[in-house]
């Protein structure tokens, strides 16, 4: 018991007494509301409705198509499907939700409906400051709160955003070729037994 | 002035209604969550001690068989909060046997650091839990919470998410690292040893800590092997089985890394235990990230949706930072799995608690526990 | 280790009277199992352990299953009286697998460091039969184990040191995680109910949600 | 010099003045009262401000720093939390004792006050016993600890009031040896005459401070440590160990009687720091000559803030203690040690003939050689015999 040991730790403690005042690697403190860390790129949160275009209801990417509730672990996605079918952005013609409702409560943001998603319609989103005064209901976000501008994906996701425009982009022009290409075409003559 | 000496000092036989019933737990600062251990004291010396479990009991394994192979990967995460991606990586494995799918190169040298990081994290905590439940007020706890936060913000920048991580997929894993990411990995690996030695410098030689932990707890090579303990508290009995070297799953057999065994199996050894693992851990980070292969990081042919693989079972386990975490799957051929069960390596390794605690003071009862690592997440699933 | 055939080889010979089967696994984890009669289970474990060449002295993992029995439709062909005729018909007919639960043991050896060797119990049926011996007093590991199998599962393990609840508390009736059980109706309220709960929450309000 | 030294003293005197001379006595004591209470007042609530930034210094953290600049005020917030939180008392609790535990721990304690000289001339009375007072009033924290914990009804409170029982008791016999060598040299239980007894400089100009002596190094960090075992604090914190038995004697207190505990524990740091002060380094003497010009009750100040540091210090790196070990350490080693430490005093006093410099040295080095051997042996035989030191195999 000779106390050696205890100097060599208080020797420690006393170091990183001083550190703390001048050696950042030391010091690593954010005081949260005034300093803000800068947001993550992959970082999610809770998902969000991603639509095209500025009039968010007609841009909305998402076709109903359901296999996000069905994947939700913990259940919370609530669609309801609209039969009013709109074009979506390659001219085919699609359904939309009528009612498109996450339960923020219930969502564990695991991110699973963004990969299932065949459309890109739903993205992880990086707000964090979720908290509401009523208990109640404020968190049942339906479509209108949780419809968000690409131009918003693009600016949290960067280099996935950017993929997926390319993508989208390429579609675009392959799908008008296709319409240009068949509307260019003279109607092929009625050839016999057509109607195979 | 060894344990032993203690109890002979102090445990003279009280009759039975002279003993201290009391609960310590579910609410208690240092049962690491909520658990409970009604302890009977004669003075201070623990005569009985019944461990209680429970409290966090929502049957994990009813949901998941009612939940997707996909949509059981995050409630993974929730079972040992603190290293999601070990228990992630279990699962997947487990998956993959039974299926038969194959992970590529790149996404399991990705496995390997992300577990050797988790691990580093767990370690560096409970070493500061451990302390913390000594008396130490939160000093040796701030700077293993301080290397951690550096780990958690890599983990953040590649999964998503800190703790709930949701990263590794039956056949790979779920996105590839970002740019800038393996560079500061490996400055993170650089200068860790750094703040290893800092936590030594205060601790080790620490004449309190050693009065506190030597010849407190101790458990026999044969117990320990017999009632299954495995993990850091096995090795410290001198026992070499250590899974990564066992099944050399993944691409483990291409590292060399060395597995530190104690000699005593005392509250001493299990943290000195970790400390050396912590080191070994680094070494195998420095040559992960030297050789780490391009290529795709999930296997095309997994399916993510509707897996169904062909009835039969799996039992796949991996070194998880508190021990062996084993999943054993029974797949009937349906999207849900049959059965879908979990090894709990903190609930077993906590069969011989009362044997370790019996004869030792209440103050020991409670470092013991520290030692033993236990998260209530898995040992109540 | 030696292959599956060579270790029921010599169970049987260690242990006269032990029946052993082997299960076959399906999945390409290629993990067969040996199934046990309950009666010399414990005789098994004990050689199991002891042998020397084998040395399966750490018991990793205890699981219950429950296979509550299916009714199978099957055609078989019959020879059956038509009209006079010798004729061949197919019939259906159902056919019930047996119903029980199962303990699934999983065996390592640490001293040889070789691989699972899975044994399965099972009970006589699922209602009164539910009782097996127990592994504890040759593999301390199962103690929290196998008190787990009883909790969840019902099965009662004969020569346990401390057999009683280990996750649901003690005055707690049913078996959950048999596939025949059904959840209690503890609906309570929840603020945001829709899909499923919608419905539920219609049943235990019907004037609508409390606000 | 003597204008800014004697500010307070001459404050006294001139408010004294008004008041007609029958009354006059009565008002300076008045006077001196509410002084102290005030300085301690404030410097209870400072220390607990300064001893959380620090310890979050040490911990890479910032220490509160929301209420008020630089957190100044977090006190007053403390204070007024404490005020509004409701006053939990358990039903099956012995509510008198309960309710008297506190006032019992703080009142002796303001009393202890009274006998230490922070400045010259300004110690507010003049006990030819000081010593023999300060430490009378001393042993009435261990009354009320006990009360505090059996009146709780409460098992964590019980195991925590006997564990404060036997710590304090055991640890008051090396707090009372270390100062003895003080008494035996200074030659008198006053505190003034001893603080005039180290008053006098080394040819170098140095201060004769007992604490320069190897007796009197060896008696302050005897003394020190058995102060931090007096008043519960860090490596000796058991009464109320957190991690062990939730809050020992407080568990069941809550509002301003959890306060009123605080305030009391945190009074008796300050009143065993002064003592350490006035009879180890010098009391209110500057370390150097050419130093006098500074006002005394400044050196007071500064001498007791470094050593209420090296309190939080501690606090911050070392865990705690195991009761058997604590008891232990004081009985085998720490009572042995200080009446070595007796007899170290006593061959100093003997040699005190040796003064020129040759001579100095070699009584210095006798006298700490006299004090470090037993140290050393008795360490190894607290710690009995050396296990095997730990080697790590490393399998492949």
């Amino acid at each position: 018991m000779n106390g050696l040991g205890i100097i060599k730790g208080m020797i420690e403690t006393a170091r990183n007494f001083a550190g703390s005042y001048h050696d950042p690697q030391r010091l690593t403190t954010v005081q949260y509301p005034e300093q803000k860390l800068p947001p993550v790129e992959n970082a999610r949160t809770i998902p969000f409705l991603v639509f095209d275009g500025d009039e968010a209801m007609a841009g909305l990417r998402c076709t109903a198509c359901v296999i996000c509730e069905k994947e939700c672990p913990p259940q919370c996605i609530y669609i309801v499907k609209d039969q009013v079918k709109k074009p979506d952005y390659v001219g085919k013609m699609q359904m939309q939700p009528k009612v498109f409702d996450i339960d923020i409560s219930v969502c564990m943001s695991c991110g699973i409906c963004v990969e299932v998603c065949p459309f890109d319609a739903i993205k992880m989103d990086q707000v964090f400051e979720l908290s509401t005064g009523d208990r109640f209901g404020k968190l049942l976000l339906d479509k209108h709160q949780l419809a968000k501008p690409n131009d918003y994906f693009v600016k949290i996701h960067k280099t996935e955003a950017g993929e997926i425009d390319v993508r989208r982009e390429e579609d675009k022009l392959k799908a008008e070729a296709a319409a240009a290409a068949k509307a260019a075409a003279p109607k092929p003559p009625a050839t016999p037994g057509a109607a195979k | 002035m060894s344990a032993g000496a203690i109890s002979s000092e102090l445990a003279e036989p009280a009759a039975e209604h002279q003993l201290l019933e009391v609960s310590l737990g579910p609410q208690h600062p240092s049962t690491h969550g909520v658990f409970r251990m009604d302890v009977s004291l004669d003075g201070e010396v623990v005569v009985k001690l019944k461990p209680v479990f429970g409290y966090l009991h929502r049957n994990h394994e009813k949901i998941a068989e009612k939940c997707s192979y996909l949509g059981s990967i995050p409630y993974t995460d929730r079972l040992d909060y603190i290293c999601s991606l070990t228990n992630n990586w279990a699962y997947a494995m487990t998956v993959e046997k039974l299926a038969g799918l194959v992970a590529p190169e790149r996404a399991e040298y990705i496995r390997v650091m992300l577990s050797e990081l988790t691990r580093l994290i767990n370690h560096s905590a409970l070493a500061g839990f451990l302390l913390q439940d000594m008396g130490a007020l939160g000093t040796p706890l701030m700077y293993a919470f301080r290397e951690r936060e550096k780990i958690l913000d890599l983990f953040e920048s590649l999964t998503g998410a800190r703790m709930m991580c949701n990263y590794m997929r039956f056949g790979g894993c779920r996105c590839d690292l970002p740019p800038g990411w393996i560079e500061q990995t490996r400055s993170l690996v650089a200068n860790f040893p750094s703040f290893l030695d800092e936590f030594e410098a205060l601790l080790t030689g620490n004449e309190i800590l050693l009065a506190r932990t030597e010849g407190v707890g101790v458990l026999s090579k044969e117990l320990a092997v017999n009632a299954g303990v495995t993990g850091p508290m096995l090795r410290a009995t001198g026992v070499n089985y250590d899974i990564r070297k066992v099944d050399a799953y993944g691409v483990y057999g291409r590292f060399s890394f060395r597995v530190p065994l104690g000699e005593r199996g005392d509250v001493f050894d299990r943290y000195m235990i970790r400390i050396l693992e912590m080191r070994e851990s680094l070494k195998i980070l420095e040559q992960a990230l030297r050789d780490i292969p391009a290529g795709p990081i999930i296997d095309p042919k997994a399916k993510l949706r509707n897996l169904r693989p062909k009835p039969g079972e799996a039992y796949g386990r991996i070194e998880g930072p508190k021990g062996e975490l084993g999943f054993y799957l029974i797949s009937d051929g349906g999207p849900n799995p049959y059965r879908y069960r979990i090894r709990p390596p903190s609930l077993i390794n906590l069969t011989i608690l009362e044997d370790m605690c019996l004869g030792q003071t209440i103050a020991d009862a409670v470092v013991i526990l520290g030692s033993v690592d236990i998260v209530l997440g898995e040992v109540d699933r | 280790m030696e292959t599956l055939e060579q270790i029921k080889a010599r169970i049987e010979a260690a242990a006269p009277g032990a029946r052993v089967e082997i299960v076959p696994n399906g999945s390409p984890a290629n993990q067969p199992s040996l199934l046990l009669d309950a009666g010399h289970a414990r005789a098994v474990a004990q050689f199991l352990r002891d042998d020397p060449a084998l040395a399966f002295d750490y018991a990793s993992n205890a699981t219950g299953v429950d296979w509550p029995g299916k009714t199978i439709k099957e055609k078989i062909k019959v020879k059956k009286m038509v009209e006079g005729v010798e004729k061949e018909v197919e019939e259906v007919c159902e056919k019930k697998t047996p119903a029980y639960l199962e303990a699934v043991y999983h065996l390592y050896s640490m001293a040889r460091k070789h691989g699972p060797l899975i044994l399965r119990l099972r009970t006589a049926n699922r209602a009164d039969q539910v009782s097996l011996p127990s592994l504890t007093p040759v593999w301390r590991s199962c103690e929290f184990q196998e008190r787990e199998i009883f909790d969840l599962y019902g099965i009662h393990f004969e020569g346990h040191p401390d057999l009683r609840r280990i996750l649901m508390w003690p005055e707690f009736k049913d078996y959950p995680m048999r596939k025949d059980y059904v959840e209690p109706d503890d609906y309570e309220y929840e603020p945001t109910p829709h899909d499923a709960v919608l419905t539920r929450a219609r049943e235990h309000y019907p004037g609508g949600t409390p606000a | 010099m003597s204008g800014l030294d004697q500010i307070f003293v001459s404050l006294a005197h001139w408010v004294a003045g008004w008041f007609p001379a029958s009354v006059q006595p009565l008002v300076s004591a008045v006077l001196a009262i509410a002084g102290m209470m005030a300085v301690f007042g404030t410097c209870f609530a400072l220390t607990t401000i300064v001893e959380r930034k620090v310890l979050a210094r040490m911990q890479n953290r910032l220490g509160p720093n929301r209420v008020g600049p630089f957190g100044l005020l977090q006190p007053l917030a403390d204070g007024l939390k404490m005020l509004t939180k409701e006053d939990i008392v358990p039903f099956s609790a012995d509510h008198a004792l309960h309710f008297l535990a506190p006032l019992v721990l703080t009142v002796p304690v303001w009393l202890a006050f009274a006998v230490l000289p922070f400045g010259r001339k300004m110690s507010a009375i003049d006990l030819d016993a000081g010593i023999l007072f300060f430490f009378a009033i001393g042993s009435a924290s261990e009354l009320s600890v006990f009360m505090a914990g059996w009146s709780s009804q409460n098992k964590y409170s019980l195991v925590g009031a006997m564990r404060a029982i036997a710590q304090m008791i055991s640890y008051e016999v090396p707090l009372v040896l270390a100062t003895v060598p003080v008494l035996m040299l200074a030659g008198s239980l006053d505190l003034n005459d001893i603080v005039a007894a180290q008053g006098t400089y080394t040819f170098g100009g140095l201060a004769r401070w007992n604490a320069f002596t190897p007796w009197g190094l060896a008696g302050l960090l005897l003394f020190l440590i058995a102060a931090t075992a007096e008043s519960n604090r860090s490596p000796f914190d058991l009464p109320e160990g957190e991690s062990e038995i939730i809050a020992g004697f407080l568990t069941e207190y809550s509002g301003f009687k959890y306060a009123l505990f605080f305030l009391g524990e945190y009074l008796g740091l300050f009143a065993v720091t002064g003592l350490a002060v006035t009879l180890f380094l010098g009391g209110w003497h500057a370390p150097f000559q050419w130093l006098e010009w500074v006002p005394s009750w400044l050196w007071f100040a500064a001498k007791f803030t470094s050593l209420i540091f090296l309190f939080i210090w501690v606090r911050a790196t070392l865990p705690r203690l195991r009761l058997d070990q604590l008891l232990n350490f004081a009985w085998r080693f720490m009572v042995p040690l200080s009446l070595i430490n007796l007899l170290v005093a006593a061959v100093w006093f003997w040699s005190s003939a040796w003064n020129f410099p040759v001579a100095a040295a070699v009584r210095w080095l006798l006298c700490a050689a006299l004090i470090a051997l037993p140290y050393h042996w008795l360490g190894r035989v607290l710690r009995g015999p050396l296990p095997p030191p730990r080697q790590y195999s490393y399998a492949e």
